[in-house]
């Protein structure tokens, strides 16, 4: 049984808009019996924060193309993507890439 | 190819004196300057603070493309152009300032659309990019490019109250496509056009593309390869992520290539090489 | 007084909506821009990308000061200006370049060096004051007349590759004198003059003092008070630092202030009020 | 008897300058009787990183008018000045201001 963690989520670069234009959420995961990897919490998000178009976060079990995921300051990529497992006040931010000049 | 300058004239070295005496830089740094070519692409929010300071910090060739004309909607952000400006051409606008300022740099305009046909021929002409663009097909149009000629790209983006900066294809580090293999949904996807943007955001994010770009010019390199650079301009932060490095599965810049010659970048992304398509729709 | 505007006009509506867009800013932000006077204080490094996007975003009037002439040494980073102004006062090359981007700011420009004798008069007329100075003596001076008139004062400075910007006087937290109650030993002061710029950091840094300024004329209010704000542009890293609170024992801002009116600067730091001396004693 | 601790120093803004120019440098200050305080590091610095004209960086036993002293990203005015006392891996950047424009 791993017990509840609390994290920080943060979205910008207009990924915020989709969560009632919050840029800062601290969330506590509940306890559950495998450690909460980054997949989990994606479901976790959808059901839990995003309250409408789905669509323009998530495609398949990922995040859509255009939205960069960093953990704890550096690019999900180099820290197993989907399969990051998830530590205590660990800081996730989801930010949409810019385009405009 | 420049003319290499042998020394500095005594009217460059009046002119630089307050960087000449900077020891990131000093005479060696600025003849580098002076030997250096870079496009601009794009003369509008990102682009005009990016020519104002690399034609008055000396760089010696310029090219300021741009297949727009000057708006009243522009000026807000856009400050190289005057209000006497409008209905002209945003790259001969942008290369008139930008000749008063220092008459001394070779100024280039291009009043074209960057497209698969010219972008190579083009961009092989300079030593450096930055990309100013304010599209999807044109931000992977520009990649694709300096990828296939090997030139490093200072690449800045502002929407709203944010900014973003990353220097591409430079020293082994990664290229747009490493980080965004698969361009977003066309629906996703907010220009300026319909969000809107605080036009101090792109100044900063401008003057920030200046400096890295003077950096790589000037031999000190830049900080900011394999990093991402985001402002935020409502709490005034800045933050530097570690990126991914260069990926050996990536389409232009990886082992096995598929993308060996420039594509249809509208058809790839799904939308038009402008960020006016849907105020058209709007209006 | 400004005269206050009812509303926008159709034209007003065309060239801010990019920025009319945005919920931080909106029709009320706009109007309050368009009520909001500020005084730069310099048209240098700083001065100039502080002008030009105050202006572009429609400041309501812009007091440009500044006693000095335009040279070609400034060119490298003072961009409003040009060529064919050198000899010309900078107030008034900087008041003509700002009017081509928007000829509806009303733009006042002061060719005169700001006093003890005319400092209250004239910040008086303001509601935000940006010090884009290059002497210590002028900061004291500028910090004691804000604090005196009850003016919000967003600095600036930049030397070599490095830039700092704080908010003083500003929502009860510090002036100026709060952090630097005596002022430096003039020989421990280096200025532009004889330490250097990269033209590319004033022009960050001024951007960013725009934009503080911006968000305390619109509303939104600034981040940067009781903070400092570094910038190095060698690694290209921001660093904000939460500074002491406004100090009770403060010569201008305290309980039992000292400073009542204001004094003699020059004789208080021991340098005169100037970039210029040093350059002076080296030629 | 207090044991040795490691500290982060940085010089900027031109303080870097009386360093031989180096920004930062991991130090250890050795054990002593009593725990490192601010003061104490001051005169440190000076036996051992300052090479030449202390007047530049000191002025009697604080630093001299001009110089910001941060803790830990803190201005040292809000930690205790030279009372505050050293923790390992501390953070201390000394900071000259700058007045050009
Ligand atoms: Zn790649
Ligand atoms: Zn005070």
């Amino acid at each position: 049984m791993a017990a509840p963690i609390a994290i920080h989520l943060e979205f910008g670069g207009g990924a915020e808009l989709l969560f009632e234009g919050l840029k800062e959420h601290r969330v506590t995961l509940p306890s559950q019996l495998e450690p909460w990897d980054m997949k989990q919490l994606l479901v976790w998000i959808q059901r839990n924060l995003l309250k409408e178009r789905p669509e323009l976060f998530v495609q398949g079990d990922s995040v859509r193309p255009g939205i960069l995921v960093l953990i704890n300051d550096a690019d999900w990529e180099l820290m197993g993507e989907l399969e990051y497992q998830l530590q205590d006040q660990d800081n996730i931010v989801f930010i949409s890439t810019l385009h405009g000049g | 190819p420049l003319t290499v300058k042998p020394a500095l004239s005594n009217e460059d070295i009046m002119r630089y004196s307050r960087q000449l005496l900077l020891p990131e830089l000093g005479v060696k740094g600025q003849l580098k300057l002076s030997r250096t070519s870079v496009l601009v692409v794009g003369c509008g929010g990102l682009g005009c603070p990016v020519a104002q300071y690399l034609a008055a910090a000396g760089i010696g060739r310029l090219g300021l493309l741009d297949y727009d004309e000057v708006e009243l909607s522009n000026l807000h952000r856009q400050v190289l152009h005057g209000e006497e400006n409008q209905g002209q051409a945003k790259a001969l606008s942008a290369a008139s300032a930008v000749r008063r300022l220092n008459s001394t740099v070779e100024c280039v305009p291009y009043h074209l659309q960057l497209s698969p046909e010219n972008a190579l021929q083009l961009i092989q002409q300079y030593d450096i990019v930055a990309d100013c663009s304010d599209n999807v097909p044109t931000r992977y149009l520009v990649n694709d490019a300096c990828v296939l000629s090997g030139k490093p790209l200072v690449s800045a983006s502002a929407l709203r109250m944010e900014g973003q900066l990353t220097v591409y294809n430079y020293r082994g580090g990664p290229c747009y496509r490493c980080l965004y293999p698969v361009p977003p949904p066309p629906e996703t996807v907010t220009n300026c056009s319909d969000g809107g943007v605080l036009g101090v955001v792109p100044g900063i994010m401008g003057c920030f593309q200046a400096l890295e770009v003077l950096k790589i010019a000037s031999g000190q390199g830049s900080s900011c390869g394999q990093q991402l650079v985001m402002f935020d301009a409502q709490d005034a932060r800045f933050r530097s992520i570690r990126l991914r490095p260069k990926q050996p599965g990536c389409a232009v810049c990886g082992e096995n290539a598929s993308v060996t010659q420039l594509l249809d970048y509208e058809a790839f992304c799904g939308s038009a090489a402008t960020d006016k398509c849907r105020k058209l729709n709007l209006l």
